[in-house]
């Protein structure tokens, strides 16, 4: 027990500081918004391929794949740092933490030399076909299907709730290929290219008002059947593995959102006046930032824990459904809090560039998106606990 | 004792749910929420027709001087369609004018207001967005028979498309209630673009804005006590609108619930999901209790007409969030989109939260009335 | 819509006020302590034999039944005059607001001419064999078997959480007496005596001290077949009747308890002292007080909503459980905010008696006495909303 | 970077698991609380032998010089059987002498404490039972050599097995430590019996105690700011103390939940009752991760020790509570019975709840924190 860096890892981090106070795009120059949008997205690559070439991109790959072959700890070291330079998020998100992991894991050699580097450089973005309009938290009951046609796989389906889809180079898709077999045996996974004919994207708008989700239609499409994933038939262990890898990733990367959210309704909560005092005066405006940091900090010391254990077992388990649940409710609650400490501020669109309103709109998906939290729950029950399954 | 809607306030509820069922379906509030001001004048006509705007104004003064329950069923079926635009500014502007204009404020604006030619709305918060009439500190002046206000009020409902905006304004130890109308020289009103399109709010700024002392309501009287009186009476009607929200989001998801299968069966037989919808049933259920009994309270001038008030809001603050809440859990991903109309409710109901004072606030007034304070 | 109370209900009020103003023992006369402290049953006997005499048992009873035959309003009205008078609870409560009504409902002439009167007089106190080790929430799995032996049932097996047992003169008991049928057709219910041999009662110790349940063993009892309510192995809808007896009438008695709790946390909250200042001005404090004040105003106002409800089509439904629901957690949460308001006192068996201790203990309980949350809960979405069963 | 017990500390734990299961079954506490002390020599002995009473007092005087973690490794371990009597409390006072105490006064009682033949405790709360050390008002007055006190301290854990009562007491603008044989003249020790009879409350009257003033404990230093730092190091011990308990809620639950069957399927099975049990496992690791942290960042005097501390402690507070809630839920009836060992985890939990500060209160220390205002 030693939360204290190693000298290893405090050269780590003090190269890598060193590293973005040099290389980091000044902030006046950096976009505004959100990665989804388009207007962005040639920044973001760009930022990641100098990220790439600085030797910063897949912090724990290993390093034969073009990885820094970092630990673990590292890897979170450099989000950490990336959040303290106030860095733009990173756009390769999908490929870095779930889709690259993926192939490393279960592709043939030659899917790793031929995916991975892209994914490190930037040049590449992936997005993840899971969700169907009929497979939500029951997944294995997709319905896209792939019928082998000669050295092809014909796809025809829809996706849906599909990120970064609106700009991405590849899909990892997940696909029925054997009608017959019982629901969890007939699963392919793949590796699509988007840009392939009879692919359709078509933006889903949230109730936030943005759209950082997809639905995407395949109408007809070939795809070599090289291109499987695993292999045939038995693409849901891949999906395990993806999903997996999706929540221990996730967590870890939303801190940084959640720490400068927070920090920001703390700053706010000086400014804006109630009783002709500042609303941070106020005893329940304490109580609620308070929790907020609490619940914040916790989910920080949560993740620490975990990665230390991944550190130790080298797979990310069900555990990742205990960080799921934490930051999805966390973050409900602190832009609730948000909500009743800015008070009609909260709501207006144009104050702080409506990002409390946002905020609070958007975290209504969090516990819904990458599994409902009835689902993670399901998971810890089972999974972890060992009670019997509910269904 | 008897709890319950009459049987002619049932007939009444039946009528208006299905007028507005077939006039005001989703369409047309999204159609609406799009437009600056979320106003419909076809729609406004029919609010007239059907002697919605002067529901509960004298009878004298072209109302249909019914009381505070038949106002809250319809406003009740107006949250159900999340009906956009002015209604519940029109009520607390004829509240307003009901409780605090002398008999020829009355006939100026009464008659008007009921026939919808007029438009009214209030102008109260500042800069603090505190809904108690005491923090009220935008000073007016006194200059010959006139008064004279520069200042600014901010989150002003409906303030674009109102005829008469009546400014709350501080007269010394006093309150004054001055109708400037919305085309007056000196009176700017600006956009203030929130989270609920389908109620929009503005900043009014006046400029030397004189009107003469005689026209400020209530002067002969205690245009505080009128004041607080109104915003009874609007926060009733709002608590009413919001119990209406939650009866459509319950309904909505206890039906998506049976449809919506996973894992082979209707999401609905999954306990998570049940105890979802039962909670929603409870919180809907309870809230419409407050909101009945406080309409009811203040109809009958009860002494616990003021907490009834406030427990109502603060109980249908909370509620109606967390019915939305539940609403979007047990629909997963499709609650979440902007097609699904469920998204207008869940805008609904947190601008509807902090509108006459958060749960926070009215718990403080309750505590306040508990604890014998007042 | 009118609360207003009617000029006969108005009369009713006042008529048992001024009674209740001349009949009421005084306050050093009566006994300290729970109605199931044995030494304090006489008392509570003579309580209710008083009101009987004076034509107050059975409110809403039939008349010919010697009840008032009055309107559940003027029920209601009579709980509520007993609370404002502090008076005494009623210690056949089980026999007054759930085997009479039931007994009402399916009971032969004879029955009703041989049990009725000593409820609403108080020489008889009933109690409610239901609950087994193994048959909780899943009631209609009962094992407790009653064998047809000529004339007489001989009945063996276990109840639990049987209220008022250890005083109680008789028991509405539900057995198994087809072991063949499926589980719901094979109950009967049975009027048993409790001073019969082979019926022995322990007390079952809560956690909060005191025994207000016992565990009931029947050893061989024999019971003639006349004392059978309703008919043999249709005993669940006798058993279902009872539970909705039980929740519509449980609510409306507890309320009492509970404004006088609340009313003594609001009192206490403007004399213990935090910051040198009674903790009533602390504003988390007084958050805590409006919040149980709301809640509990709601309960009242549920309660008439649903009686207004209940007038008109007679029958107790499934409403019962959201207020069974409602109450059970709201007197957890203003339990829990009591403890919080009174901090280290709160916790004192010498501070107000130990009232906010037990309290908070007890509370515990309520949400799962009489169904637990997870029942009533489903009772909710399958029998009100019309969800699909979950089991 | 590596956050989780290292072997050493793993082996401790599970040792001591073993040898207090063995030593320390439900039925000794259910002895023990029905005691006036709840007290057991044996244990204490045990304890001792064990090197757990000066666990982490200096080596010098006694101690095995271990850091908190170590001592979080084995609180959690008495928490999780819910052991009885004065650990606590001496853990308590052992750090207040070792921060506070010069050479000679550590001489004095760190040796006899580490071996259990001195027993300690701290009597700090007053009427108004406030955990904040400046909330200390018992004045002590000066009297030649001597401090002279008089006056009551409430809330006092252990006071009557006690050999010396740490009494603090203001002086002036500072605070006083002032050690107080238990048996001396003027010392009166009345039980105050509470909800949680496994660790026992006492009212401590001092009428005219005299002290040399030599006596008292860090006079040379900053006593106020050695009294914080050993409640903090009390603080993370008691929460280390709740974690266990949580634990064996947990594992109990989850267990029952197995086995128990209803409607013809282990309750387990039911969404409703996995979802308490997984909000139980969410509650116990993240209180775990807390109460780990605390422990470390103390150990280290991290610059975030202080935050850490109280994190900890509110998240605890709240969540040991709604564990045990959970717990008995989960169980229905049985748990909510005397003869089943939960109720003596959520009556502990209830009085953890409140020691040393909390939930509201370890809040207001994280808003000072986080606001910059401290």
């Amino acid at each position: 027990m030693d939360l204290n860096l190693t000298p290893a890892e405090q050269q780590f981090r003090d190269e890598f500081r060193s590293w973005l106070a040099a290389n980091l795009p000044a902030p006046e120059e950096r976009p505004k918004g959100t990665r989804t949008e388009l207007g962005n997205v040639t920044f973001l690559k760009n930022w990641q391929k100098t990220l790439y070439a600085g030797g910063w991109a897949g912090i724990s790959w290993p390093k034969e794949y073009g990885g820094r072959g970092a630990t673990l700890v590292e890897q979170a070291i450099f989000q950490e740092e990336l959040a303290h330079a106030n860095a733009p998020e990173l756009i390769g998100t999908i490929g870095l933490s779930l889709v690259g992991p993926t192939i490393i894991a279960m592709g043939t050699e030659a899917q790793k030399q031929r995916y991975l580097a892209p994914i490190l450089s930037g040049e590449e973005i992936w997005c993840q076909g899971f969700s169907e309009p009929n497979a939500g938290s029951d997944l294995a009951s997709l319905a896209t299907k792939a019928v082998r046609d000669g050295d092809d796989f014909v796809i025809s389906g829809q996706k849906t709730w599909t990120s970064f889809a609106q700009m991405a180079d590849w899909c990892l898709l997940l696909v029925r290929t054997d009608q017959e077999a019982a629901k969890h045996k007939g699963i392919t996974c793949l590796l699509v290219d988007m840009h392939l004919p009879g692919i359709q994207v078509r933006p889903l708008r949230m109730m936030s008002g943005d759209s950082a989700f997809n639905e995407v239609f395949f109408t007809e499409v070939r795809v070599p059947a090289a291109q499987v994933l695993g292999k045939v038939n038995q693409g849901w262990t891949t999906a395990i593995t993806a999903l997996m890898n999706e929540r221990a990733n996730l967590g870890s990367g939303l801190q940084v959102i959640f720490r400068r959210n927070l920090d920001a309704l703390i700053e706010r909560s000086k400014t804006v006046q109630r009783n002709g005092k500042p609303v941070c005066e106020d005893p329940l405006v304490r109580q609620k930032l308070a929790q907020a940091q609490i619940e914040l900090e916790i989910l920080g010391l949560n993740t620490m824990r975990a990665l230390t254990s991944l550190a130790k077992t080298g797979i990310p388990g069900p555990e990742g459904s205990i960080s799921k649940l934490f930051w999805s409710e966390m973050n409900q609650k602190t832009q609730q809090a948000a909500q009743e400490i800015l008070g009609a501020y909260g709501q207006l669109s144009e104050f702080d560039n409506g990002i409390w309103a946002y905020g609070y709109l958007r975290s209504r998906g969090n516990t819904i998106e990458a599994g409902t939290s009835e689902i993670q729950r399901n998971i810890i029950a089972e999974r972890v606990l060992g009670l019997p399954k509910s269904y | 004792m008897e709890f319950d809607l009459n049987e002619d306030q049932k007939v009444f509820r039946d009528t208006t749910r299905k007028l507005l069922k077939k006039e005001c379906p989703a369409e047309r509030v999204r159609r609406l929420m799009e437009t600056d001001t979320a106003q419909d004048a076809q729609l406004w006509h029919l609010m007239a027709e059907q002697g919605w705007l002067g529901l509960t104004l004298p009878e004298d003064f072209g109302g249909l001087g019914q009381g505070l329950v038949e106002l809250a069923v319809i406003a009740e079926e107006m949250g159900r369609v999340c009906l956009p635009g002015g209604f519940l500014s029109a009520i607390f502007a004829g509240a307003l004018v009901a409780e605090a204009g002398n008999s020829r404020q009355k006939a100026a604006y009464l008659e008007k207001m009921a026939s919808g030619d007029l438009k009214g709305t209030v102008a109260l918060l500042e800069a603090e967005a505190d809904w108690n009439p005491s923090a009220v500190r935008l000073a007016v002046e006194r200059n010959g028979e006139d008064f004279v206000v520069s200042g600014k009020k901010l989150f002003v409902p409906d303030a674009q498309t109102a005829d008469v905006i009546f400014c709350v304004v501080r007269d010394g130890e006093s309150l004054a209630l001055l109708p400037v109308a919305k085309d007056a020289a000196g009176v700017k009103v600006t956009a203030m673009p929130a989270l609920d399109a389908t109620r929009k709010l503005y900043q009014v700024e006046f400029e030397n804005v004189a009107i003469p002392q005689a026209e400020a309501l209530g002067a002969d009287g205690n245009p505080e006590r009128a004041l607080r009186r109104a915003i009874e009476v609007a926060t009733v009607t709002l608590c009413a609108e919001m119990v209406g929200g939650m009866q459509w989001v319950l309904e909505t998801a206890v039906e998506y619930a049976k449809t919506r299968h996973q894992f082979g069966k209707p999401i609905g037989s999954f306990q998570a999901v049940q105890h979802q919808c039962a909670d929603m049933l409870l919180l809907t259920e309870s809230s419409r209790s407050a909101t009945l009994f406080a309409a009811w309270a203040l109809t009958v001038d009860d002494p616990k007409a003021a907490a009834a008030v406030s427990i109502a809001k603060a109980y249908c603050s909370d509620a109606f969030r967390e019915v939305c809440h539940r609403g979007v859990q047990v629909h997963g991903g499709i609650g979440f989109t902007w097609e699904y109309d469920l998204q207008l409710y869940v805008k609904r109901s947190k601008a509807s939260e902090i509108l006459f004072g958060d749960a926070t606030f009215h718990r403080e007034q309750v505590a306040q009335l508990v604890l014998g304070e007042r």
